[in-house]
């Protein structure tokens, strides 16, 4: 171990996990320090890297601070990314496909609320991809923007319409289960 | 001595016998079958519902129980008669159950701290960066309807409901002695009666549960006899006049 | 910039955006080096990121090699994604992890079986964390589905594969234990 602040450290980590840019403000209240003093370390860092020389570096980009890498890397990266390998949803983008699929029109919100946790990040490939798209507005006071599965879905999936989606109900067992007691045992017995 | 459990610290039947068989210089004739039934039901109601499975399991283990508690309560015999050797047998095979089950609960405890000891490493979750996407292959190509439909399922279950700590909460509508004391009472006026029928007053699961094992209770103490012409018919339970007296 | 060797920054900016332990040979094929070759850069870049205190650390877990962020970071980054990321298991989820790590693959019965208890619900919570999997289907009459555990669960255990496991015969009463429980439960004859 160096010298090194810990800080410094404990900012790489963040940053590594994030998976958008981070605010300077939002760090601020995370470490309990003054933007200013945020700013300073992150500006350390910053250099630190690219004196280095080393794979990831920090960028300043609209919002805030988030880590990628290092330019001349990119012949690499796009042989790297382009295996058959890489040619799969992360299980949390299917996840979230799944969820678009079946309950469209839907918020981020709701998507989030479903998943227990933010899905942002893939909503976004989602998007980029074409896979998904804005669907409309919620009429209801926070006009949320809502999402669907576009046509180019349909077509990669080799459906004709969404009604063609496989029924979810066989895949629910433990609902199906519950009935089925239900039934069973009616009130009176 | 009787051994009094808190059902709701265990994880179902076979984890609170190896609990009970575990502790020193305890056996199953110390065992107190209608406190630890009572508990579990009263674990049970409190937690708002009957699991069926479980519920089964725990009165096939409380038979079980009974069985071996009577073979324990009786005079030593010397001859092996068919019906003792096929509760020996029973007992084999419960004592392997609690074996395997015990050797998985170490494992799971080692998985546990395994993962506790590797928690605080937190890999990138993040999506590819997009400058690289276009380099990336087709990522629905590999992609069926069913394997959506799995991920919907999976994502649309509500997850696993929280332990909710039941230690200050709800009394069972009616205990296991509350219920025997009932259905005696009906039963020396009825004389004949069924499953069904002694339950048809029953207004909650719990109370079926009830009654079923003490039924069971009475068919151990030799009050009534039990009979079932075929499996899932009707059970008739029938008040024995010259019932012994209770031990 | 140092005199570090670029391969290492490489090496770092593919282990960036990999979704998932890479495995040495991959690494060996997109560098056209030999696979002993790229274990010593990848030695050397672990002990770099070790002996520098950085915020993140290299591992090699799951049959690859993996970026994540050293543990002492932790408690900022709870703070920061929240709570959920790795939340403990039930004592019922980890009987049901351990037994599909032991006997997979495996059908809900059989756990159901071994535990004594249905453990449908906690299968489900093990699938949506995904540290278990379906893999298959018993070839049997009734075609039950077949789980085993996936690679984030050798990840999250901090294992290279399976076979690092404890044996399972360690792990089993010692035979004062189970003379107790065989007393505990009748006379034998």
């Amino acid at each position: 171990m160096t010298d090194r602040p810990a800080i410094l450290r404990h900012l790489e980590a963040v940053l590594f996990v994030a998976d958008e840019p981070v605010p300077t403000a939002d760090l601020a209240v995370l470490f309990e320090l003054p933007a200013h003093r945020i700013t300073e370390h992150l500006h350390g860092l910053q250099e630190e890297l690219a004196r280095e020389g080393r794979g990831i570096v920090l960028r300043n980009v609209a919002g805030g601070w988030r880590l990628a890498t290092s330019p001349d890397s990119a012949p690499y990266l796009e042989r790297f990314v382009g295996e058959q390998r890489h040619g799969r949803l992360s299980q949390a983008a299917l996840e979230t496909l799944a969820i678009v699929a079946y309950r469209q029109p839907v918020s981020r919100g709701q998507i989030a609320e479903i998943r227990g946790v933010s899905s942002d990040g893939v909503l976004r490939t989602l998007l980029s991809r074409g896979v998904v798209e804005e669907v409309g507005r919620d009429p209801g006071p926070g006009q949320a923007i809502l999402y669907g599965t576009s046509q180019l879905f349909l077509e990669r999936m080799g459906l004709d319409s969404l009604s063609e989606l496989p029924s979810l109900a066989d895949l629910m067992p433990d609902t199906r289960a519950v009935e089925r007691m239900e039934s069973g045992l009616g009130p009176g017995l | 001595m009787t051994y009094a459990v808190k059902l709701d610290v265990f994880e179902g039947p076979l984890d609170l016998l190896l609990h009970l068989v575990s502790k020193e210089r305890l056996n199953v004739a110390d065992i107190s079958i209608s406190e630890v039934t009572d508990e579990y039901l009263r674990a049970s109601a409190a937690m708002g519902e009957v699991d069926l499975e479980t519920a089964s399991g725990f009165l096939v283990l409380a038979a079980t129980l009974l069985e071996l508690k009577s073979l324990k309560l009786l005079p030593s015999r010397t001859t092996v008669d068919p019906e003792l050797k096929l509760l020996l047998e029973e007992r084999d095979r419960l004592l392997h159950r609690l074996v395997v089950y015990a050797t998985f609960k170490t494992a799971a405890s080692r998985l546990g701290s395994s993962l506790s000891e590797n928690s605080g490493f937190h890999s990138r979750s993040a999506e590819l960066p997009e400058e690289l996407a276009p380099a990336a292959p087709d990522v629905l190509r590999n992609l069926t309807p069913e394997q959506l439909a799995r991920a919907a399922a999976r994502a649309l279950t509500p997850p696993e409901p929280p332990k909710v700590d039941i230690s200050h909460v709800t009394r069972v509508t009616v205990s296991l002695d509350e219920m025997v004391q009932r259905l005696k009472a009906r039963l020396e006026r009825e004389q004949l009666s069924s499953f069904r029928q002694l339950c048809s007053t029953a207004r909650a699961r719990i109370e079926v549960v009830t009654a079923l094992l003490a039924i069971l209770e009475l068919f151990k103490s030799q009050s009534v006899e039990l009979e079932q012409d075929q499996p899932f018919g009707e059970i008739s339970v029938a008040w024995r006049q010259t019932a012994p007296e209770a031990s």
